[in-house]
């Protein structure tokens, strides 16, 4: 009883210096608005956690040690379930308060960033797809207000082709590769660029798709064991990923020879499968751990105040949490690229953010500096490659964490960005759109 | 209109009806004239609703034949029936309770009505005017019933004895030529039924319409009825005039038999 | 005081056939109809053209659409989103494909073509009745998504088998802005809901509601099953299909077809639940309230947590959200279980009588 | 054909999976009439709770214990604030209103344990039998004969406690007439309450099997989905029905998965996998067109 006296006298005076700070700053003459249409609930619900917690925290972080160059972070969550209809009316609810200052918009649903894809534009509101969404985005002649940052599905795919030619002493040649994929755009956006790289590297590609929500692979992975492949490369998501393990063990299908794409490689996929986790690869495009100095320092800064977002302080370190902070430094450095150029110490227009992603330029020195040496690789977008980067690194599951196998590797730029330029050629021809002149951008 | 009996029009032979191994009808022959009232009755479990089902056309029987009007048919089908202007009440109350009184009464008609769907849709011209012209028929039925002053209610939230007089509304408003009256009077008080027996009677005067009934009340029955078939255990055992069949001692045993 | 009908005396049976037959009732629509047509677009802002009202114009024309078939016919589907993803891509289809195709049009064959794939899911319906008729819809909620996953033609050849709608323009004149597509939507739905009304109120209606209430007293009285059951499954359709366009041309812009998903055909179900079963008014209530609620939590709930100084995190509240949202339907379903249309009109009748109630 | 044989039996296997789901469904449609949506979302709040349990120290053997308990308490709020204030309601209402008491559940067992995804560990591997494996090249889980095993003892457990206790013989009376049953003295809400337990109890057993297969987590909600077919085909009143219906559609749409995407992609080209979602609804669709009262169900007759 007093245990919870005191439980509810410590939480009532947290939220009322919670208040007390969202007050102050709301008294700041200048500050960033970051809406966050995220989601804790449902099928996804766990990912968001970890995945929205790491981005919240770090803008706690950045606050807590003076802001974006004096201009503070401010947000406001809003509850999508991953589902695209409620993505789309929170994206609405909010923006008129993104209007004037906003931070990039983080969505992590592919399903909802297509949605807001023609509205951002419309509305002139920077949108950031970190590793999903519309990849032909790559393409900002065509769409300057949508960024897949960091890489893309294809450029993903495309690395790990790499990685696994490498491993063979540079060639695939002869070797039987099945792409299991979650039956939905996710999972068939990579299909073109894996089929361009078999013509290219002359390996056999077969395709099975699993239907939503994959909780039964019985027959798949029958199917899989009758095809004896080399590799099984899996585009999952959610249960289809610790589904997808645990039956290949049932089926005898070493682990090992199974690489996933990133939304198939956190600690929410292999905990949950056990000894079956074991040895399986997947790419990623930020490290795991508490290795990485910044990591420490936000678990020491934010959650040592009192102000971590996570009540499941485990969390911290993991793959989705690592890069939801990855997401929140990108975006923070975007605004701090705008300042740089429109004026130091002031709250970014749209416009002015949207000039920060497209002239973002991370180095490795400025990663050391905020020490996040290693915690996801070197950026630099531009007009034409919203990307920025295309590289991935490949880890393994030790069984109890993710241990980084490779250094970052880029897929093949040469393949892979014709086939979004040609996309996104239709899509403006679809939507009447005229594209930038890149060229004349500056 | 002086009632005036005339020619059989419903000839049913030899009907037998079986539910998997339950024989419910057995090689039972019976005709009905027109214009007259034909009481079907018999102990309980006796099959006389599993009769007027087969007549139109819910149940179809095994064996025997159905001739109506000189045509003769293997069996009846419920469309089939109502076009040819059969209408009728069920034993336990079958009414559209969602709907109210006025909407039963109209969908009684529906056979009557040509318009098409797409014409509803836009409520204009022809189907407007078909509305309106049944309308009045349906208020003519209203008129004849007594029920004005429920018109607009759900039927589900009438009593019961309201219910039995708004279902035989129902048969009537299609304006039938033989209706099917399943113990239109069951679970009545007396005055209720001297209601319901002037209703039937004054059907079968005023509009000629020939009345085939089941009744458990033996007074009502010999009352009202021109003619009376008997079953018992699916099988007939007495056919005739009420005088007849009162005095017929199969009938008798029948019915003391089972009495309480 | 107000709302009274005496003196209000009908001459002729085509004065008590109205839609409306209280004059109150008449004042009151058309100042709904002046107040949705010019007030709104003139008052509202883009946050509830794009994520209120559009939406809520759209998801009660799919309620209609259930309603005719769950709440008229009694035929329980499961299947609704299914047949709005069929005029999505039925609309998107026709607009691509074919030059110059004038978008109402699209929108109308977008509407048929749903209606047609609807007649060919309800022929299980003639000798299928209640819970398996619901499992069965299922079938066609399963199949027509994974149909159009799986044939990239529908999409246009899209690699995501995600569709992105082209901008509407009808005569020339383009509906980008939000007040112009809100508009476009309303004159839509107002049409249809008029013509869903008559069609209720008429003998095709009386036919839907007898086969729902005793499908064999209505064989008796000579109404066919099949064909009734069959118009009540094309006519639902239809109208989910012209929802389903409006949903992608004039609401997302983009759809996948996992978008259309059970649980969209659970919400539209709730919709009529809440809203009231057989009842055109009900749609649009029901609809409103489905809409409204989540977001009324989702606002209410973290205001009230910081006013109470309860130490809910985000995820808590949403988990909130959930049980709210679970537990409302259920009391809904306890307390009123012909919804909220049944409660407007015990309003009016209590109106009726205000203010001398004896 | 012997991939076929290893595809038939993998595919009868996952079939006692889903029939396990179903037969909670079943238990509560018999005695109640109520189509409980909601079975999906309890078999997550089972597993959940025996998952939470632990990780706040418990055993195994008493997490199991708590978890039945919550299911039992469940099963009796939902009995005393639910269903039993909508009696006289149409079968359809009750099924929505389960559909509400799935939203609830959802939301409720979350926040109690928290939404993270959790292994679940109750000792058996999933993995080939290594005799079976090297001596028929076949791959049959050691983990499915097991979860198999479980099945059998459970329907034979529900058999034993219909037939031989009062309480079981009172369910079955109350499931073959409510008013003949209530006319008796049996008291219908207690009953109620029973049967949601024993549901329950049965939601933990699914839960468990599909826990330590797929981990503990939101999508075992999804279950109900798999059972919906099952129930259809084995009919929504009969034991031995979701048994059946359940190894009926386990196979064939594992067949069906494996067969019929080729002939797809030689007629139309292209890719189509993934049948699993719908196919065993189009089965049972097909299926009641032919026999529209299910495998084992009761044909009703009308009787006007």
């Amino acid at each position: 009883m007093i245990a919870g006296l005191k439980k509810l006298v410590v939480a009532s005076s947290i939220a009322a210096a919670l208040l007390a700070g969202a007050t102050s700053t709301a008294q700041a003459a200048e500050e960033q608005f970051f809406m966050l249409p995220s989601y804790r609930v449902g099928p996804y619900g766990a990912n968001g956690q970890s995945w929205y917690g790491g981005f919240i925290d770090y803008l706690n972080y950045v606050n807590m040690k003076g802001g974006i160059d004096g201009v503070q972070a401010t947000w406001e969550e809003c509850e999508t379930e991953y589902n695209n209809a409620k993505g789309v009316e929170c994206y609405e609810r909010m923006k008129s308060k993104a209007q004037k200052a906003p931070g990039p918009i983080h969505v992590m649903s592919t399903g909802i960033s297509y949605a807001l894809v023609d509205k951002v534009a419309a509305d002139k509101l920077p949108l950031a797809m970190m590793g999903y969404g519309l990849t032909s985005a790559v393409d900002g002649s065509v769409f300057p207000w949508s960024f897949p940052l960091v890489t893309t599905y294809q450029m993903q795919a495309s690395a790990i082709v790499k990685f696994l030619k490498d491993k063979n002493g540079g060639s695939l040649a002869g070797k039987k590769i099945v792409f299991l994929y979650h039956d939905s755009a996710y999972g068939k956006e990579p299909i073109l660029a894996l089929e361009a790289e078999s013509r290219l590297n002359k390996y056999t590609l077969v395709q099975i798709p699993v239907a939503h929500p994959g909780n039964e692979q019985g027959a798949q992975w029958q199917r899989i064991r009758q095809e004896q492949p080399d590799y099984v490369i899996m585009w999952g998501w959610g249960v289809m990923n610790m589904t997808a393990l645990k039956t290949a063990q049932k089926m005898g299908f070493p682990r090992e020879k199974m690489i996933g794409s990133w939304w198939a490689g956190s600690e929410e996929d292999t905990v949950p499968a056990g000894d079956a986790a074991k040895g399986y690869m997947s790419a990623t495009w930020n490290v795991a751990g508490k290795g990485v100095p910044l990591i420490a320092d936000i678990e020491k800064t934010v959650y040592g105040a009192g102000k971590g977002n996570l009540k499941d302080t485990s969390k911290i370190g993991t793959i989705l949490y690592n890069r939801g902070v990855s997401a929140a430094v990108l975006s923070v450095e975007a605004i701090r690229a705008a300042q740089a150029k429109y004026g130091k110490a002031k709250a970014m227009g749209p416009e002015q953010v949207r000039w920060g992603l497209e002239n973002l330029n991370l180095t490795e020195a400025r990663l050391k500096a905020l020490g996040a040496t290693g915690l996801l690789p070197e950026v630099k977008t531009s007009c034409d490659n919203h990307e920025g980067s295309g590289k991935v690194k490949m880890q393994q599951w030790d069984g109890a964490k993710w241990v980084p196998l490779t250094d970052w590797i880029e897929g093949n730029k040469a393949l892979i960005h014709p086939l979004f330029k040609a996309d996104a050629a239709k899509y403006a021809k679809e939507k009447g759109i005229t594209p930038r002149d890149c060229s004349k951008e500056k | 209109m002086a009632r005036q009996i005339g020619d059989v029009i419903l000839d049913l032979k030899n009907i037998s009806l079986r539910f998997g191994g339950v024989k419910a009808l057995t090689d039972i022959s019976f005709d009905v004239r027109e214009h007259e009232i034909r009481a079907i009755i018999g102990p309980n479990g006796a099959g006389k609703s599993s009769m007027l089902n087969v007549i139109n056309g819910v149940y179809r029987p095994q064996e025997g034949e159905i001739i109506f009007r000189g045509e003769h048919r293997r069996n009846m089908d419920t469309h089939a029936a109502a076009e040819a202007g059969f209408a009728r009440t069920f034993q336990n109350i079958a009414l559209f309770k969602g709907m109210t009184v006025l909407d039963n009464l109209m969908a009684g008609r529906n056979l009557k009505m040509k318009s098409n769907f797409l014409q509803h849709a836009l409520w204009w011209g022809p189907a407007k005017r078909e509305e309106l012209a049944h309308r009045r028929k349906v208020e003519e039925v209203i008129d004849f019933l007594d029920i004005e002053h429920i018109r607009k209610t759900p039927v589900g939230r009438l009593p019961y004895g309201l219910q039995k007089r708004v279902e035989l509304a129902r048969a009537l408003a299609a304006e039938p030529q033989i209706l099917l009256l399943d113990e239109p009077m069951a679970g009545m008080n007396v005055e209720e039924k001297q209601d319901m027996c002037r209703f039937i009677l004054d059907v079968n005067d005023q509009l000629g319409t020939t009345i085939v009934l089941i009744e458990h009340d033996m007074g009502v029955v010999m009352d009202i009825s021109d003619r009376v078939v008997v079953l018992d255990y699916g099988k007939k055992i007495g056919d005739g005039v009420p005088d007849d069949v009162k005095n017929n001692p199969e009938v008798i045993a029948a019915y003391l038999g089972t009495q309480h | 005081m107000f709302y009274r009908e005496t003196g209000q005396f009908k001459t002729s049976y085509a004065a008590d056939q109205q839609i409306f037959p209280i004059r109150q009732d008449r004042i009151g629509v058309v100042l709904l109809l002046i107040a949705a047509f010019v007030v709104m677009p003139l008052a509202a802002s883009n946050y509830w053209f794009n994520a209120i009202l559009i939406p809520f114009l759209i998801f009660s024309l799919a309620a209609i659409g259930l309603n005719i078939l769950t709440g008229y016919a009694g035929q329980l589907s499961l299947g609704s989103a299914a047949f709005m993803a069929v005029g999505a891509y039925a609309a998107y289809n026709f607009q691509v494909r074919v030059e110059g195709m004038p978008i109402l049009v699209s929108f109308m064959l977008a509407g048929l073509t749903s209606a047609g794939v609807g007649i060919l899911f309800g022929l299980p319906s003639l000798r299928i009745k209640g819970f398996y008729l619901a499992v069965a819809t299922l079938a066609a909620q399963f199949f027509i998504v994974w149909c159009l996953t799986k044939f990239p033609y529908l999409s246009n050849n899209s690699s995501s088998g995600v569709i992105s709608v082209p901008g509407i323009e009808i005569l020339g004149i383009k509906f980008d802005a939000p007040q112009e597509r809100y508009l476009l939507v309303l004159a839509i739905v107002a049409l249809l809901a008029l013509v869903a009304k008559n069609m209720v109120r008429s003998t095709t209606g009386r036919a839907w509601m007898a086969v729902r209430d005793m499908d064999v007293a209505a064989e008796v009285i000579g109404i066919r099953l099949m064909r009734t059951k069959l118009l009540a499954f094309a006519i639902s359709s239809f109208y989910c299909g012209v929802a389903g366009a409006l949903y992608a041309f004039c609401y997302l812009g983009s759809v996948e077809p996992d978008g259309f998903s059970l649980d969209l055909s659970f919400k539209i179900l709730f919709m009529i639940i809440v809203g009231g079963v057989g009842s055109i008014l009900g749609s649009f209530l029901g609809a409103a309230f489905i809409l409204l609620l989540p977001i009324f939590l989702d606002i209410f709930l973290p205001w009230l947590s910081a006013l109470l100084q309860l130490p809910f995190d985000g995820a808590t509240v949403s988990h909130i959200q959930l049980m709210v949202f679970g537990a409302l339907i259920m009391f809904f379903l306890i307390v009123e279980p012909h919804g909220l249309a049944r409660l407007w009109q015990i309003g009016k009748e209590k109106l009726r009588l205000w203010p001398f109630p004896h | 054909m012997q991939f076929f044989f290893e595809v038939l039996i993998g595919g009868l296997l996952s079939g006692i999976m889903y029939s396990l789901v179903a037969l909670g469904f079943v238990l509560i449609f018999k005695a109640s009439g109520v189509l409980n949506f909601a079975q999906g979302a309890m078999v997550y709040f089972a597993a959940l709770s025996v998952v939470g349990c632990m990780e706040k120290g418990a055993p195994l053997w008493l997490a199991l214990i708590l978890a039945f308990a919550i299911m039992t308490l469940l099963g009796i709020a939902t009995e005393k604030f639910v269903l039993r204030k909508m009696v006289n309601q149409t079968p359809i209402a009750l099924f929505m209103a389960t559909i509400g008491l799935s939203f609830f559940i959802e939301g409720l067992a979350p926040m109690l344990w928290g939404n993270e995804v959790r292994p679940l560990d109750i000792g058996i591997v999933d993995e080939p039998i290594p005799y079976i494996l090297d001596s028929y090249n076949m791959v049959v889980s050691s983990f499915d004969l097991f979860a198999a095993g479980v099945a059998v003892a459970l329907v034979a457990g529900l058999a034993l406690f219909f037939q031989y206790t009062r309480v079981g013989r009172a369910l079955r009376a109350v499931a073959d007439d409510h008013q003949a049953a209530l006319s008796i003295g049996i008291p219908l809400q207690h009953i109620w309450a029973l049967v949601w337990a024993v549901a329950g109890f049965v939601a933990l057993v699914a839960g468990m099997l599909w826990g330590s297969r797929n981990g503990v987590q939101y999508a075992l909600t999804f279950t109900a989905l798999k059972a919906l077919p099952v129930l259809i085909l084995g009919g929504f009143t009969s034991v031995p029905g979701a048994i059946v219906g359940g190894l009926i559609i386990g196979a064939s749409e594992k067949l069906a998965e494996i067969y019929i995407p080729p002939v797809l992609a030689e007629v139309f080209g292209g890719n189509f996998g993934g049948i699993e979602n719908w196919f065993p609804y189009v089965l049972a669709l097909l299926f009641l067109l032919v026999r529209p009262e299910g495998l084992f169900g009761e044909r009703h007759i009308d009787r006007v």
